[in-house]
């Protein structure tokens, strides 16, 4: 992993919210590196901040009410942060492209898919056969009858098919680094699958690197070679994915993993972490994650944790070592 | 938990025979619910599974009387309710009840927590005021919340602690029947697992029949001896948890088993064989003849294109809609994408 | 006289009585001037009200009546210039011959009057033939048809011999048979005319001067049918150029007259001072004048004002608004306007506003002494100062200027004092009224409710009235409702105005006729044997001392008696630009535009030194 | 079980506190309020002196005529502090000559001497009965047809839009002067004409409201759990669609009063009472001679009687309104 070439690199990102009442520090010193073809995965329950950390790559987040207060996001070592509304647009598409959840309202109602697509197409790419390329992009996302689904209004697909337009305009113009922000939540199980096949798929094929963003550890599993574990804002985990899965280090992690009810374990009760995910207004004193956590002591009460480097894995907790 | 002896001992507390509900009139009506029977007996605990739109919803709506059948039959403790009006329709409706997907919008946001509750025990159980007050107390304690919140309004709450006053108004009336639909999917996945193990506990308390909806097979495996799967507005496979986890005969069961990511299997280092399913689920609307399975079966012969299987009691307690059940084979290596 | 039609648009609501100068007399200048005799032609433009019609029977309104008379003619007229009013013959060939006992007027037709040319005459091949003693007698046959439901029949009710039954025999289903004889109304000859009265009728002279009894030819009325109203055929100066409803209205010098021949002259007799005015200057030069009339509807009084101002319109009335910017505190002319050759004319007009009590009501109608104490305080100085002194106070029911009047006193002038000591006479001592405690409350009723002015004069009148302990309720209407509820005797007391029809004391006293009382014109319902007794008297006598004794007796009557507040009589003011020439205020201003005459070098002098 | 503890929340708060708190922080919002509250005091102050007078069976002030006192400008315009009759006064007497003078008519006087200010101040009175009383007409009828509609749906819907259509098919004026012409005119008429009217909109937006909330979970709970339809309309679903009622009527109510000076001016409203319609229609005469105090007077109190309301309004709508709601 070392070895590999760098291609995104986060430092100390901190993405923050004034709102009607008060600061919400959705952000707060995130920081990952992403080398060119790996794919990770940011875990984390709602209101973490994973979102926000995905959006602010391509500085997508509103401002206001948002700003960044600090960090930078260096993209081939440019910083995105800092970059001209010309330039960021540039990247935006060509460089780094989005998923979204929900497909449905991702898409515009009034526009043919096949239109969308070749709008996508022509903002970023000079000089091919718009059709050609349309029709290959749908074919390469795996959906069946691509020519006639061309002329189709979003509405008149099944919420997998349109997952897999979106996807297809993400790879329209062969990004660097795809951006998947939970997308199977909305879907059924068995369209689930079909979705975290089609990505696989393409990661291998294209060389993209993937940041696949979930509330569902079962899910990245499968798919990514690290994870990174957010809470609160901060990301209070990361580690190669069985690695980590294995050996979960931080209480939250352990926690969570321990929350998910297994498909195969017989009987016996499941206990889930106490309490419920921070406001983030009210973020609490030290480690956000102490009320929460069975082995808080006092330091944990007080002091904010720091990363803590372990070979390949992190882990923001004081007493990691002694749980 | 229940014993084996005490299910057999106890007679079904809701059952259905041959729920259809139809919507929309005329030529082709939309078959949400198509031809379901079930029971359900006290204290005992039926899962419900399926992917979005194949009327899960809807039959669980259905039994509550809030949705009109079309044809078929709702028995509650041995009374014939299909066609229940008035007071008779309210008192049945008190003795089942719902909890639902989203706790936000299942409660009332101008209405405190105490009102909610107290509006219910005067209005479904008549009690005099303090006896409310009281009740209401005890019922907010029952769910693992404060008695003193009962002044604050839904808004302040978090997810979790929804649901549960989701769930003490619905243990306000006493209901011997709690149909829960998808009560923890809206959750975060820390607090999931709360909400489940608190219907575990106040169905053992209070001995309720439970028809728990969901399509996330591992929650439902947590909560259910018994489970149905659902299809297309039909039960395709049903049987004790055990056996249909271990052994699923239905083409579409195993599908939805092997779609789900497993950890441990991760874990373990186990490739999985996934059977990825083609096509779409289908929307009701749609028009499949023969075993609505059919298009995306990856096992799929002539005679399913042309008749559809009837569900068929396969051993005790187990009952599968498929022409080739137990015909499939463990081990049956059917046209699938390979990983 | 029984039961006379209300001749409701001579009822006059308050708020209008200012435009009369402006409806009557708003003509204007020329646009293109001729320089030579026969170059160009004069043209004058000027506005109006809306017109509703030319048919002569519905001359129901100002600006109707005043542009029937640009076209049709009648028996007589009144001179010009002469004052008072007097008639003089017009299409008669001199005046009238009467009989002894008054009852039969016999009138001689001028020949060589024709009609202007007009399809409806078949006969002649669209020729204007000549007019005839035949077509008065079908004119005023007219007024009587009950079919026409003309708005002047009173005129004539009860006065000329057979004609009553001729109304009840047109009342039928069937169209009216204008040859049945009316025995009272014969054409002797070709052009000579026979009235014969039922009973003497001194007024029927004032009458015969009105639009009602001007000469329609059969052939037109027949011709046309129901659009006889829009093309008027007439033997008068002017004939109908164009009419564009609620626009524009254009005249043109009659041709017939020319080439009949047909000369009518400028008067040579004037009143005292008219010939050092200059109003001789033209005397016994042909008329018309002006070869063009072109009138604009225009309703508002501003746009009015500034086209006066820049020389389209040669007069002008005064609004309410601009009277300071126009008349001094001395009740001149401002001086700029005076130096632009503005002239100011100030006359009183025959008219009286009043605020009417319903002597039907028990409350006002059976106390003499509340009606004097609220007489008596009315502040007539207050009231002549809200309305910029644009009014006189009168004393009673005859206005100055008619046989009658007389100068003295009034009965009950402004007096608070007396006006409280009446009102505790009267049973209300400080406006309590005794049987409620609290003050008494009198609901005053009016019409057109949207003019400011009528409503603050109105809440002026209320303020008078609480000064003395009375609270005046003012209650709206609009103008259909108001007169019904008149009609109908439901109101307590009413706001109203009256324009004389004829410049006869008889014409103000008739309101108050008993047997006139509501539908009648007597809307204050009043009723006094000996005035009635007096009046049917009076009514028949012809102009002479005594009957000016009788007038002068009953005027004193009313007004001790205070049926009404007697509050008003409009002063008219007319600007006029020095170039229009010929110009004398008149109250009965009809048919007199032919006198008029534009100074086409001194009205273009003058637009090059002022207008735009 | 254990109990779970929200200890992350302050205090208690209902959602009508919260959207006063939210509305608290706008300034703008808090200004209107204010204005609103002067006007009310104003309309309140009017209402007592009408009364005052009315028991004691005097005229009041405002309709007393002084023809001396005729057309008098602002007292800030007559150089109270100034003057020749303060010339021999030491500096405090002429400074309490001019307080006195400036309380004199401060705000002129109109054709008949009559004091702008108290004319003004029974303006407001009676634009805020027009505005009341037609919000009691046209409130009601509006929230219960577009509950009944919105919640029944089917025939009952179908008549209650056909109704309301029909009423927006008829240009407002017009109706109202129809209705004018049948009760006759006075404040009757305006009441019934501007209250029969504007319960249009508003059941059109309760009625949109209610169809959305009773699709809501939380209705269907109360279905479950057995209530009745009517608690439902009105215990349930009434309380979280009456921000619409509240919004409706803060803009309806300039609306309202606006409409009732059209009426006055035009000669079909108020009678024998100053309303600012009828102060600006008097005003017209004087105009454009330089007196403008009393149109001015009157515009004015529109003027910022009606922005004070729609700002108000709209800062309403943006506080109550659930899908601004931060915090879920």
């Amino acid at each position: 992993m070392a070895l590999s070439e760098e291609l995104l690199r986060v430092e100390d990102l901190r993405v923050y919210f004034s709102t009607e009442r008060g600061l919400v520090r959705a952000v707060d010193g995130v920081g990952f590196v992403l080398p060119k073809g790996a794919t990770y995965a940011l875990v984390g329950e709602s209101g973490c901040g994973k979102s926000v950390t995905a959006l602010a790559l391509a500085r997508l987040v509103d401002e206001p009410p948002g700003y960044y207060a600090g960090g930078r996001v260096l993209l081939r070592g440019r910083n995105v942060l800092e970059m001209e509304e010309g330039e960021l647009r540039r990247l935006r598409g060509n460089e780094i492209s989005y998923v979204f959840q929900e497909p449905a309202v991702s898409l515009n109602p009034v526009f043919r898919i096949g239109y969308q697509l070749a709008e996508a197409i022509r903002l970023h790419r000079r000089g091919v056969n718009v059709r050609e390329e349309v029709l290959a992009l749908l074919k390469m996302v795996g959906l069946p009858d691509a020519e006639s689904k061309m002329k189709e209004y979003p509405h008149r697909l099944s919420g997998g098919m349109q997952q897999r337009v979106m996807i297809a305009m993400a790879l329209a113009c062969r990004p660097a680094v795809l951006v998947a922000d939970e997308p199977t939540t909305a879907l059924d199980v068995t369209i689930q699958a079909q979705i975290l096949e089609l990505l696989a798929r393409l990661q291998r094929e294209l060389g993209m690197a993937v940041l696949l963003i979930t509330h569902n550890l079962g899910l990245v599993a499968d798919l990514a070679e690290r994870l990174l574990v957010m809470y609160a804002g901060r990301i209070v985990e990361a580690g190669p994915t069985l690695d980590l899965l294995r050996g979960p280090r931080h209480p939250y992690t352990r926690g969570l993993l321990a929350a998910v009810p297994r498909l195969r374990s017989v009987g016996g009760e499941v206990r889930g972490i106490r309490g419920s995910v921070p406001n983030p207004l009210r973020l609490p004193e030290g480690c956000k994650f102490h009320p929460r956590c069975p082995f808080a002591s006092d330091i944990c009460r007080r002091v904010e944790p720091e990363d803590e480097w372990d070979g390949e894995r992190v882990v923001r907790c004081h007493r990691w070592r002694e749980i | 938990m229940k014993t084996e002896d005490q299910r057999v001992a106890v007679r079904p507390l809701l059952e259905a025979h041959d729920l259809r509900v139809y919507f929309g009139g005329g030529k082709a009506p939309l078959k949400a619910v198509d031809g379901v029977s079930l029971a359900i007996a006290r204290g005992e605990t039926v899962g419900l599974v399926g992917e979005s739109g194949c009327g899960k919803t809807t039959l669980g709506r259905a039994l509550m009387r809030l949705e009109d059948s079309t044809g078929g039959r709702i028995v509650f403790d041995g009374v014939d309710m299909t066609g229940a009006a008035g007071r008779r329709l309210r008192t049945f409706r008190r003795r089942v009840q719902m909890i639902f997907q989203d706790p936000h919008g299942a409660l009332n946001p101008r209405m405190s927590v105490g009102a909610a509750l107290d509006e219910v025990l005067a209005v479904a159980r008549g009690l005099p005021a303090r006896e409310r007050r009281r009740r209401t107390v005890e019922l907010l304690e029952a769910v693992g919340l404060e008695g003193a919140y009962a002044g604050r309004y839904p808004h302040e709450f978090s997810g979790g602690q929804r649901q549960r006053i989701v769930i003490a108004r619905a243990l306000a009336v006493e209901p011997e029947v709690l149909i829960a639909d998808e009560p923890v999917s809206a959750l975060d996945v820390s607090v999931q697992v709360q909400i489940l193990n608190l219907l575990r506990e106040l169905r053992r308390r209070f001995n309720l029949a439970m028809l728990f909806i969901a399509h996330d097979l591992a929650v439902v495996r947590y909560m259910c001896e018994r489970i149905m799967v659902m299809y297309y507005g039909r039960i395709v496979e049903e049987g004790p948890a055990e056996a249909v986890y271990s052994a699923p005969e239905h083409p579409y069961t195993r599908a939805l088993l092997s779609a789900v990511p497993d950890l441990d299997a991760s874990l373990e280092g186990r490739r999985r064989n996934r059977i990825i399913l083609k096509g779409e689920v289908p929307t009701l609307g749609e028009r499949i003849t023969g075993c609505p399975f059919h298009p995306r079966c990856p096992w799929r012969r002539a005679r399913c294109v042309e008749e559809e299987p009837a569900l068929r009691e396969r051993s005790a307690g187990r009952r599968v809609a498929c022409h080739f059940a137990g015909e499939l084979g463990d081990d049956a290596e059917p046209e699938r994408e390979v990983k | 006289m029984k039961a006379p039609a209300t001749q409701w648009w001579r009822l006059v609501a308050p708020a209008g009585l200012l435009l009369c100068g402006l409806t009557c007399t708003g003509c204007g200048g020329t646009r293109r001037l001729d320089t030579g005799a026969a170059s160009g032609e004069m043209v004058m433009y000027g506005a109006t009200a809306r017109i509703r019609g030319f048919d002569p029977v519905k001359a129901g309104d100002v600006a109707s009546a005043m542009a029937i008379s640009k076209i049709y003619e009648g028996l007589l007229q009144y001179s010009y210039l002469v004052r008072p009013y007097r008639v003089e013959p017009l299409l008669a060939d001199g005046m009238p011959e009467v009989s002894a006992d008054g009852l039969v007027y016999t009138f001689h037709i001028r020949p060589g009057i024709y009609f202007q040319d007009d399809p409806c005459f078949t006969n002649t091949a669209g020729r204007g033939r000549e007019l005839t003693a035949a077509d008065f007698v079908y004119s005023i046959k007219r007024v009587a048809d009950a079919k026409n439901a003309s708005t002047g029949y009173w005129a004539f009710r009860n006065r000329i011999v057979g004609l009553d039954e001729f109304r009840k025999a047109s009342q039928g289903q069937e169209s009216t048979d204008y040859d049945l004889p009316v025995e009272g109304l014969r054409a002797l000859d070709r052009y000579t005319l026979q009235i014969k009265l039922v009973e003497p009728y001194p007024q029927l002279l004032w009458v015969l001067t009105m639009q009602y009894a001007f000469a329609v030819p059969r052939e037109a009325v027949e011709y046309y049918g129901e659009s006889f109203l829009n093309h008027p055929v007439g033997t008068g100066p002017y004939v109908l150029k164009a009419w564009r409803r609620n626009y524009r209205v254009e005249f043109e010098r009659n041709p017939k007259w020319s080439e009949t021949g047909r000369k009518e002259t400028y008067p040579r007799e004037g009143a005292a001072g008219d010939a050092a005015a200059g109003l001789l200057e033209d005397a016994g030069r042909p008329v018309p004048f002006i070869d063009r009339i072109v009138q604009f509807v225009v309703s508002d009084d501003s746009t009015r004002w500034l086209m006066f101002l820049t020389g389209e319109f040669s007069t002008s009335g005064i609004s309410r608004d601009n009277w300071d910017a126009v008349i001094t505190e001395s009740r001149k002319l401002d001086r700029k306007l005076e130096e632009m050759g503005i002239v100011l004319a100030k006359t009183p007009t025959l008219s009286i506003y009043y605020l009417g009590f319903n002597m039907d009501d028990p409350v006002v109608g059976g106390n003499r002494k509340l009606r004097q104490a609220m007489t008596c305080a009315f502040n007539t100085e207050e009231w002549i100062h809200f309305y910029n002194d644009r009014i006189k106070r009168p004393t009673g029911p005859i206005p100055p200027g008619v046989a009658g009047y007389e100068e003295r006193p009034a009965l009950f002038p402004y007096d608070l004092e007396r006006a409280r000591r009446l009102l505790a006479e009267a049973g209300y001592p400080g406006g309590r009224d005794p049987r409620t405690g609290r003050r008494l409350e009198l609901t005053l009723d009016l019409g057109q409710a949207q003019s400011p002015e009528m409503r603050q004069s109105t809440e002026l009148f209320a303020d008078f009235m609480t000064r003395i302990g009375i609270v005046i309720k003012p209650s709206y209407n609009n103008w259909p409702t108001f007169l019904g509820k008149l009609e109908r005797r439901q109101v307590q007391m009413y706001r109203l105005g009256w324009v004389a029809d004829y410049p006869d004391a008889e014409n103000f006293l008739q309101l108050f006729y008993g047997p006139n009382s509501s539908p009648g014109p007597n809307h204050s319902n009043y009723s006094n044997p000996e005035f009635d007794r007096l009046y049917e008297r009076a009514r028949v006598m012809p102009d002479c001392p005594e009957r000016t004794r009788l007038y002068a007796r009953m005027a004193r009557m009313i007004e001790e008696d205070c049926p009404w507040i007697f509050t008003s009589i409009p002063l008219d003011y007319v600007l006029r630009h020095s170039w229009l020439r010929n110009y004398k205020p008149h109250d009965f201003p009809y048919g007199m535009v032919k006198y008029l005459r534009i100074d086409a070098a001194a009205r273009r002098a003058w637009k090059m030194r002022f207008g735009g | 079980m254990n109990t779970e503890s929200v200890e992350s929340l302050p205090e208690s708060m209902t959602l009508w506190q919260d959207a006063w708190r939210r509305l608290r922080r706008r300034r703008l919002a808090m200004v209107c309020l204010a204005v609103v509250g002067l006007y009310t005091l104003a309309a309140m102050y009017g209402e007592c002196v009408y009364w005052w007078y009315r028991l004691h069976d005097e005229t009041p002030p405002y309709k007393r005529v002084n023809l001396a006192e005729q057309y008098q400008p602002p007292s800030f315009l007559r150089s109270p502090f100034g003057g020749r009759e303060t010339g021999r006064m030491s500096s405090l007497e002429r400074f309490l000559h001019g307080l006195k003078a400036l309380g004199h008519h401060p705000l002129g006087t109109d054709g008949l001497g009559r004091d702008v200010l108290q004319r003004v101040i029974q303006g407001t009175r009676i634009a805020y009965q027009v505005g009341i009383v037609t919000s009691l007409i046209a409130i009601p009828i509006g929230v219960v047809l577009g509950c009944l509609a919105g919640y029944f749906g089917g025939r009952v819907d179908d008549f209650i839009v056909w109704l309301y259509s029909t009423f927006a098919c008829i240009p407002g004026l017009l109706f109202i002067l129809a209705i004018a012409m049948v009760v006759g005119k006075g404040l009757l008429g305006v009441y019934l004409g501007i209250g029969l009217t504007m319960w249009v909109g508003l059941c059109r937006l309760i009625r949109g409201e209610v169809i959305k909330h009773k699709e809501r979970p939380y209705v269907t709970a109360a279905r479950a759990l057995g209530l009745g339809h009517f608690r439902i309309i009105f215990r349930h679903i009434l309380p979280n669609v009456f921000h619409v009622v509240i919004v409706t009527f803060t803009l309806r109510f300039p609306y309202a009063i606006g409409t009732e000076v059209i009426m006055s001016f035009l000669g079909i409203g108020v009678q024998g009472e100053p309303s600012w319609g009828i102060m600006i229609s008097n005003a017209r005469l004087r105009l454009w001679h330089g007196v403008w105090w009393e149109m001015a007077a009157a515009t004015a109190a529109i003027f910022g009687i009606v922005l004070a309301f729609n700002l108000l309004g709209d800062a309403l709508r943006d506080a109550l309104d659930p899908r601004l709601r931060t915090g879920r």
